[in-house]
């Protein structure tokens, strides 16, 4: 295992000294080490929090910023944040116009959102929460409840986080960002696994000249194993799983996220990007707005993820806002 | 028959602790088949955790119970942290008025810490976690509670009951957690969490009878 | 080798046909297909340009935009861009006060370079040039034109981008690109080899366990090969290569740029610069700026760079400055 | 003595395509040991890239070379686009005014060549690259020319001298390029560039002898 760390037990907190050393015009410590909070947040706005385990930068304390989120709840490794740490970030948050916690669907998060949830109600504080399943693979559509959150939630956090910004109240933002998941279809194509710093080795095999579709960020089995492909194919398969469960279709107004899952040399994820480009244009869907890179990733895993969000005018204004934090910077 | 005193409880909690830390690696073992491998770290740093803040200290049963689940609870993510806490923290709320726990009253506090766990889980007898462990112990102390059996006996009961609990996930599809998502895949082998729910269990037993 | 391409002999071509479409906010297409410039340059301002081989993403096209270069020369994967793209690069940005081509010290790099001004001369076009070398693994210090240009050059990018958007003439900006590198120094440590594309396998080795100190971007050895060692001591190592080489003292006010090689996880990067950080706090060095991230990559690679830069009231104002490209977006 | 016609020239530039393509594995091995093992790539892709041009068009010696080091050099980056494309060119240059090429005219060209060569590379004899196989070969070629030697017996002295030159690069420490990096862990290999130069040259003599 050829990696840059210590101990490591302590890896988060040493990664979260780093980066608050390294962003602090961005972000800021709060009483709980595992809470980070944006700078200088807007009075008087409803909070945005997120949280969930470490390992996929940027996500989650790298969409902590303007017009983003306000505090983000930071767990292990592939592990969900403590309720203690979503109910101080809830807090945080809070300038008594509620919080909307927007975070991923994942058993953990679940519970512990659950949790901090119910604690903030006796606490005075207002949370509401929309669980992000754009994660076609993991679940039927019949079965969405079941899905799990994969980079779609970034667009989640974009639209909630611009909502809130421009003076939405709680249910509205709880209102744009639900619309922003509910249309919103991700699916992911894994190549190599992923190794936790604590564990030595990968806990799942991917067979070289093979590839997992529909693989999730923590390894989670996809849909079938088969050979690699060419990107060219790769987009197909990621296109055919996404634009029909939707579905997306010929007039379609969207945004197209395509992110590495870690180690994936970036200059692959633009060749996979112009194929998916190539077909979304066949069948006549408009990007309105395209974001390649690392947005939420898997430690080193090598492979991608395909997002495509549906755009309505509120979505865009919301997409097209402004925004500064670690992982997303817009102009 | 019998009772051990709340306040004499320390060493149960300390038995637990070692439970825990002594199977770190099996568990991990048991949870890197159709899990991610994490379980023991996760259990064990818990428990750790609570061994070093309080090894030095004085503390009854239910106060040991309620320190371990607070620390799970705030300091221990994932699914480990909300699950084991809620449980030792209901078991607490249940005893900590108890001078003497006796069967019935121990069965009285595992049976609110499985009410508090189906708070925020779902998951039924079946569904291959640990709820297929704790149920059944629950059960059967509280019959034992109600017959009137003896502590030792009592002790025996449930833990041959969680063991059997523990077993009869191998059969089973996982129906909650991340082993869900392997469907049948996840048939054959046996659920990590029901797993450490008997440890602690079997090592709760043990402790109280070196107490009666 | 799991990689996401189709024919590799034209992976450059299709990832600049993705990385065209996804930034068409910041950069544009130009008649010769391997040169990328920047969209809406300001009128009447000296041109910068630069130019390298690919799979260093955001090196290089990423460094193309707003008050950073105006267009940008593509090589094939770890191979000097040609004479004529760099040509064509000159021309695109020569807006009649010259262009300053601030590249970095490969042989195949000053061969192109050098025959481009030649014909950029011949053309009408004034090109001068600034040569980076700020690997200090590369050459000892009083051979430093045989130095290799690394993750200095992103900051050598922004301060000549900035100086010119700031009006700076061709000599200022030359002169002020020229000090930003002379002010730089950096070192790399490498985890893991990477693949060429066409190659197949690895050309270079690191054996698990070990690590190469002073590695360049395209696995050119280094100055030792040593047991992998823990975040903190790789910190000290890398420190103790740059510091003394400058030499950087107490008091001294700098910007530190810490980069991944393409496939380190980012959290791994924050753990490496939080001690890095506290060696030079120790040192009474202080920090004005850090970036923290993927700037300069070698494909997969694992690994991390060290660059650290002087301030002097000029390249602190130059520094601040904002950008937009897509590999460093600064508000 | 002897000589061939400039127009008839076509064969011998398909024959150093061919030794390229041939070698390109070899070219990439030899570059892997000290170098970033992409020479053969490298050099593969501008000559067949020639061949998919030209290879249905007629052309001379002189014309060929300067199509292709064109193509080196405007479509071949690293360092190989301009050393061979000022290689190739400056041979066309000083040889687009014969009709026929004698052993002399041959040597004025490759002169011409290193000659261009030299304008942007600074290696001199004795740096471990392709000039200590170019240089040699110009040299012995001029001498055949001056004492009137054979054609057959000047160019097989020329594939002489370039392969004793390619082999002298072997002892060598590497001065330029990215095998300098090493210092003397460059020394006991090949060096690509004198290794491909000498690939280049003996199919260009083969293919002379055959027009002759
Ligand atoms: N939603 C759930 N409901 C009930 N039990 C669960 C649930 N999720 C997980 N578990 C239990 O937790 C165990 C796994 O714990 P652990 O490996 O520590 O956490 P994680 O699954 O987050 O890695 C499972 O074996 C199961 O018994
Ligand atoms: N500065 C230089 N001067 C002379 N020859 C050089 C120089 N740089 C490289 N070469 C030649 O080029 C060869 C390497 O070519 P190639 O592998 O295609 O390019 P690169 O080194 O850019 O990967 C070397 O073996 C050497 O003969
Ligand atoms: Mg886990
Ligand atoms: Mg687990
Ligand atoms: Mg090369
Ligand atoms: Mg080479």
């Amino acid at each position: 295992m050829q990696r840059i760390m210590n101990d490591p037990d302590i890896i988060v907190d040493e990664m979260l000294k780093g980066f608050l050393k390294a962003h602090s015009d961005i972000v800021e410590a709060t009483e709980n080490p595992r809470v980070v909070k944006a700078k200088d947040i807007p009075e008087g706005k409803v909070g945005v929090i997120t949280g969930g385990g470490s390992g996929h930068k940027p996500a989650f304390v790298g969409y902590c910023g303007k017009n983003l989120c306000d505090a983000v709840a930071v767990g292990e490794i592939c592990s969900s944040p403590t309720a203690q740490a979503f109910l101080d970030a809830a807090k945080v948050a809070d300038q008594g116009k509620g919080v909307a916690c927007l975070y991923g669907n994942y058993s953990g998060d679940n519970m512990n959102v659950k949790m901090a949830v119910k604690m903030a109600k006796k606490a005075g504080v207002t949370v509401k929460t929309v669980v992000a399943n754009d994660d076609v693979a993991s679940a039927p559509k019949d079965q969405r409840e079941k899905r799990r959150g994969v980079a779609g939630e970034v667009l989640m956090w974009k639209v909630g986080g611009a909502k809130a910004a421009k003076g939405g109240d709680l249910d509205e933002v709880i209102a744009a960002a639900q619309k922003a998941i509910d249309n919103t279809r991700s699916v992911g194509i894994g190549l190599t696994p992923c190794t936790l710093p604590a564990v030595g080795h990968p806990n799942f095999e991917i067979k070289d000249g093979t590839m997992e579709v529909g693989i999730g960020h923590h390894g989670e089995p996809g849909i079938e194993v088969c050979e690699l492909e060419s990107a060219e194919k790769m987009a197909k398969r990621m296109v055919d799983v996404v634009v029909p469960d939707y579905p997306f279709e010929s007039g379609d107004e969207v945004v197209v996220l395509v992110s590495g899952l870690g180690a994936t040399p970036v200059m692959e994820l633009y060749v996979l990007y112009d194929e998916i480009d190539k077909l979304l244009a066949e069948k006549g869907i408009k990007t309105h707005k395209a974001y390649v890179g690392n947005y939420f990733t898997s430690l080193e895993m090598m492979g991608a993820t395909l997002t495509i969000m549906k755009l309505d005018d509120e979505l865009k204004e919301l997409i097209d806002m402004p925004a500064n934090s670690m992982g997303l910077k817009q102009f | 028959m019998g009772t051990f005193k709340n306040a004499d409880g320390k060493p149960v909690l300390l038995k637990m602790v070692k439970g825990i830390q002594d199977n770190k690696a099996y568990l991990g073992e048991v949870d890197g088949l159709i899990g991610d491998g994490d379980h023991g770290m996760n259990m064990n740093k818990g428990f750790s955790l609570f061994e070093d803040r309080f090894k030095d200290k004085e503390f009854g049963f239910a106060e040991g119970l309620n320190e371990l689940g607070t620390i799970l609870f705030s300091e221990i993510g994932g699914s480990m942290g909300p699950i084991y806490g809620n449980i030792l923290m209901g078991m607490a709320d249940a005893g900590e008025d108890f001078d003497e726990i006796g069967v019935a009253d121990l069965a009285a506090m595992l049976e609110n810490g499985l009410k508090e766990l189906q708070d925020i889980v779902e998951a039924q007898v079946g569904d291959k976690t640990l709820v297929d462990t704790l149920s059944p112990a629950v059960d059967v102390l509280k019959a034992a509670g109600e017959a009137g059996k003896d502590y030792k006996e009592a002790l025996e009961e449930m833990k041959a009951a969680a063991a059997q609990g523990r077993d009869s996930t191998k059969d089973m599809v996982a129906k909650f957690g991340r082993s869900s998502r392997l469907g049948e895949r996840s048939r054959g082998v046996l659920d990590a969490g029901a797993t450490s729910c008997c440890i602690i269990l079997t090592a709760m037993a043990d402790g109280i009878m070196e107490l009666l």
